[in-house]
């Protein structure tokens, strides 16, 4: 095992501080945020104290250098996921964006956009799948589509080592509208499949939307090869501030759906009787921006760039390699997705029979190591492991073998402690 | 560690008093922490103005499973105002970033002083109070049941 | 007139820029967005150097200190508007408050929230009622529920100098469901007498919805004691970082009121069936929220209690009076909106007979002069004018007499330029 | 101010060539730069691969009216071919940020290299094409209908 440190961890402030009365921090919860690089700071920073203006609606100087600032954000984000400019609208997170999805078939079912949008009308009868595997962030709203258009939720299911299993494909029928599936599960780690899915999906004509939340920070995307027609990602996931992310749409796609959330900024014509939308991405795009974050999720992308997505998903493929190696010498530890390093992020989720992972964690907590647990917004998931909850180490960029070793001894402690 | 995991919790977190379900329980509460899908559910029937039966389903981590545990065998027959007294100066403790209280308070807790270190950690202040939430919420339903059926 | 000056023009790195080859910046877009203070910038960035982490969803330390200082963000917008801690939900923007209100009975009225939700259930033959003066934020996502829901939409006339006309008021009648409408407009500056709005609403049993994004950033605002169910504003135009807003709803309500966003952190039981939701706040909040930005939010806050706003309204007053005093120096310009100080904001739109908005802006930002033009995202109310856009100057707590005179100064070069 | 706003430009702004509006136009587009609510509708007719008529309305600032105004006296009567090679250059100049083009592009451009300012500010660029964009898009529907009127 060869050592593929990229020793970037002093451009992480955060990292450098102490934790439980003076011990050093080993973070290992970027699958549920990521440290923010001193330039990424900076870049939000600069943004304010030089070009903070309204976008897209002021003729001074501040303002044009805010609008080319924001659109050069975007720019640098289709480029990064292989999209072209306008299939990139910014988002609060990525759960705004799937929910956006969701809501523009609904507002298209109920008679919004014109015919340009009777494709995305849903009717009783129809189907919508999802999988066991997904954030609440990817089922929830598909819920709710469901319950309010007629449509039938369906899902694909998981195997024991935490993939979807292949032989429940078949759910994806003649029926179906909707196929919402993530790339990478938050749990498992496991790396789903993508042409599998969207072949079946194409084949019935059915959309696919993409839940590309763990996937787009860390492995090389290309949208437009997976040939997906949504996805959705966060920018704090990804090195870049809170308060940002990105929904994907084919172009296509959103030309012809009608918008979400409406106002300011992604008008035309406005009557007290009736109003015409913008194009997209602007349609999309409603009220005051978070301008200074995409700043911040510019930087981020060319931090990320500088490095190589290729190095990245090394260097993570290596830690869980150390990982699942460490978890495998303490007895009795049962990981909830697979066991090996192909295929999979640096995310292990794991369940110490007998403690619960509350207690896992404030005793990893105690030795200065920030793990998560609980369900990780996946009740499902672990449902179909049959637990309710469990301990998840997760790496990114800056984390070492160091790092991964004080996890595996910590791990002892616990199993010590509460043995 | 030693401080937030004292024997006496780590004790009741293993062997648990009071776990079971009622019969006819006249007040009866189910509470979730969002974060961990832990549960709990607690069920009571009071009598001449105390707790006559008590019991108790859950799963979740030591400190919850022994914060319930403990409530049981602090209140199981005591008076329900008392009962309440006592809850709230729990829930002071808990909220006291994981200081003691003042000594007479501390005397009234007993053996739940040995979660004072608990509140030294926000996150899990919500795993002490889980059963006492439910508690406080199936005595409301208890009473106003007695009361209503007294009425009659 | 009296000077004011508040003199923190200093606090705000931006303002010490210049512009145009060296022009002193003069700030009159406050309107759309404010400037932020040091204070703001240092305590977000202190949140990303010390705090960042998950909130509610971890059991580490940081993510202790990250989730008690979103927490505390709350309380403190909570204080600054008078309304309890859980009357406050995060949004991203004013504009997402508005729509989660829209899209809150939408769902009801499909059906979703249970019996508890069935007070907002509307219907054909229901009405709602907004004004010609609102910013499109808070006029087309009710045109589009109107549209979704088959309720009829009716709006309330303005005044000749920009108020609301309590002859029209009669709009709101037995029919009436919601009463949308602002407490200050954007473009005229009016400020509403929002206690005879809302006591014919709740004659009639309206839900009242206030639009406080210009009021909330300039005067004292008290929710409670104004009696509205949801008021919405933005952080970006009182001093916090862009990507921040605040929703307040009624207590009573919000707990009755069927979520918007749905995923993370605002589930309870989470099966592949079916979901119970949290109460609010988290309810409302789905998805990893702009954390960072309530921590500059709440520097905002602090920053603007410190100051005092009554201190800041009068501040901004004596720079309206200013501002409409020297306008009127300049032959032919015609204000939009009161030409006198009472009951307004030192947001000054106004007409150059003959010199369209963008060539008025363009000759203002050659001499360092930001000012917005165009229809300030409000075409109805341009549109009651007679006009199709317009300039508007808007100050803030920074600006001075300094800045309304340059900008005086600017004006009457506008009218030499193109007289 | 002097570079941006050159006289020829406040002449055609004041002095408008072209507005008006045609009876039957083969092509026609109405544009609106939704920041100001500024619109314009740019209507032609082709003949033999030339403008054969061209006429528009619009409101907006000076910018935007003396582009129009130009555009109709530089491109009526002109072979279509010729009339988009002019745009793109047009659009390449607009987009040049305050630079000139090469001078053969220049000469091609005459009075067009009057906006050459308008590039420095990039609010302004959409005002200096919008009429641009009606032409393009009218030109296309003007000529897919005589192609498919020659069809028939
Ligand atoms: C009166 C008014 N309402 C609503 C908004 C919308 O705010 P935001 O764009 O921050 O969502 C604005 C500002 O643009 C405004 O001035
Ligand atoms: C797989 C996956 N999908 C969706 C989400 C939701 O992302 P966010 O909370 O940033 O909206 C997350 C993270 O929480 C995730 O890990």
């Amino acid at each position: 095992m060869t050592q593929t440190s990229l020793n970037v961890a002093g451009d992480f402030p955060l990292l450098g501080r102490t934790v439980r009365d003076g011990k050093r921090l080993v973070y290992l919860d970027t699958g549920a945020t990521a440290q923010k690089p001193t330039a990424v700071l900076d870049a939000e920073r600069r943004f304010n104290e030089k070009h903070n203006a309204a976008v897209h609606r002021g003729a001074h100087q501040i303002a044009e250098e805010a609008t080319e600032a924001y659109e050069a954000a975007r720019a640098a984000v289709a480029g990064f996921v292989g999209a072209e400019f306008s299939e990139i609208v910014w988002t609060k997170n990525a759960t705004e964006g799937l929910n956006l999805v969701a809501y523009s078939f609904l507002n298209a079912t109920l008679g919004l956009g014109g015919t340009a949008a009777e494709r995305f009308r849903l009717a009783e009868g129809d189907e919508i799948v999802v999988t066991e595997l997904e954030h609440h962030a990817n089922l929830v709203p598909w819920q709710e589509l469901a319950a309010k258009t007629g449509a039938k939720l369906r899902w694909i299911s998981a195997t024991e080592d935490g993939r979807l299993d292949p032989a429940s494909f078949d759910v994806i029928g003649e029926k179906t509208r909707i196929v919402a599936f993530t790339h990478a599960s938050n749990v498992t780690g496991a790396i789903t499949d993508v042409p599998a899915v969207v072949d079946r999906a194409k084949a019935v004509g059915a959309y696919t939307v993409l839940d590309a939340c763990q996937s787009a920070a860390h492995l090389p995307v290309n949208f437009t090869e997976l040939g997906v027609d949504f996805a959705a990602f966060s920018g704090h996931k990804m090195l870049a501030p809170t308060g940002i992310g990105v929904l994907y749409g084919r172009g296509e796609l959103l030309e012809a759906m009608p918008p979400f959330l409406t106002g300011g900024s992604m008008v035309e014509i406005v009557t007290m009787e009736e109003t015409t939308f913008m194009p997209p991405p602007q349609r999309f795009e409603a009220g005051t921006q978070m301008v200074a974050q995409t700043a911040g999720m510019h930087a981020a992308i060319d931090y990320l760039n500088n490095l190589g997505m290729d190095r990245l998903a090394a260097h993570e493929d290596q830690l869980a390699e150390r990982m699942l190696e460490g978890i495998a010498t303490v007895p009795g530890i049962r990981v909830l997705g697979p066991t090996t390093p192909e295929n999979r992020l640096a995310v292990v989720a794991f369940d110490v029979p007998g403690v619960h992972p509350h207690d896992v964690g404030q005793v990893l907590d105690d030795q200065g190591i920030a793990v998560r647990v609980g369900h990780h917004c996946a009740q499902p998931a672990h449902r179909s492991f049959g637990v309710h909850a469990s301990t998840r180490a997760s790496a990114g960029v800056y984390n070492t073998n160091d790092d991964v070793d004080a996890f595996i001894e910590g791990l002892k402690q616990v199993v010590k402690f509460f043995g | 560690m030693e401080q937030l995991y004292q024997q006496v919790i780590l004790d009741h977190s293993r062997e648990r008093s009071g776990e079971g379900t009622l019969e006819n329980p006249a007040g009866q509460s189910f509470q979730v922490n969002p974060t961990c899908g832990d549960e709990c559910n607690v069920q009571v029937n009071t009598a001449e103005g105390k707790i006559s039966e008590l019991a108790w389903t859950g799963k979740g981590c030591s400190i919850s499973q022994a914060s319930l545990s403990l409530m049981y065998e602090m209140v199981d027959g005591e008076p329900v105002t008392e009962v309440e007294e006592l809850g709230e100066t729990f829930r002071e403790l808990i909220h006291n970033r994981g200081q003691e209280l003042d000594p007479e308070k501390m005397d009234q807790l007993e053996d739940l002083g040995a979660f004072t270190g608990v509140g030294r950690y926000s996150a899990r202040v919500k795993c002490a109070l889980l059963g006492w939430m439910a508690l406080r919420d199936a005595l409301i339903q208890a009473q106003d049941g007695s009361k209503e059926g007294s009425g009659e």
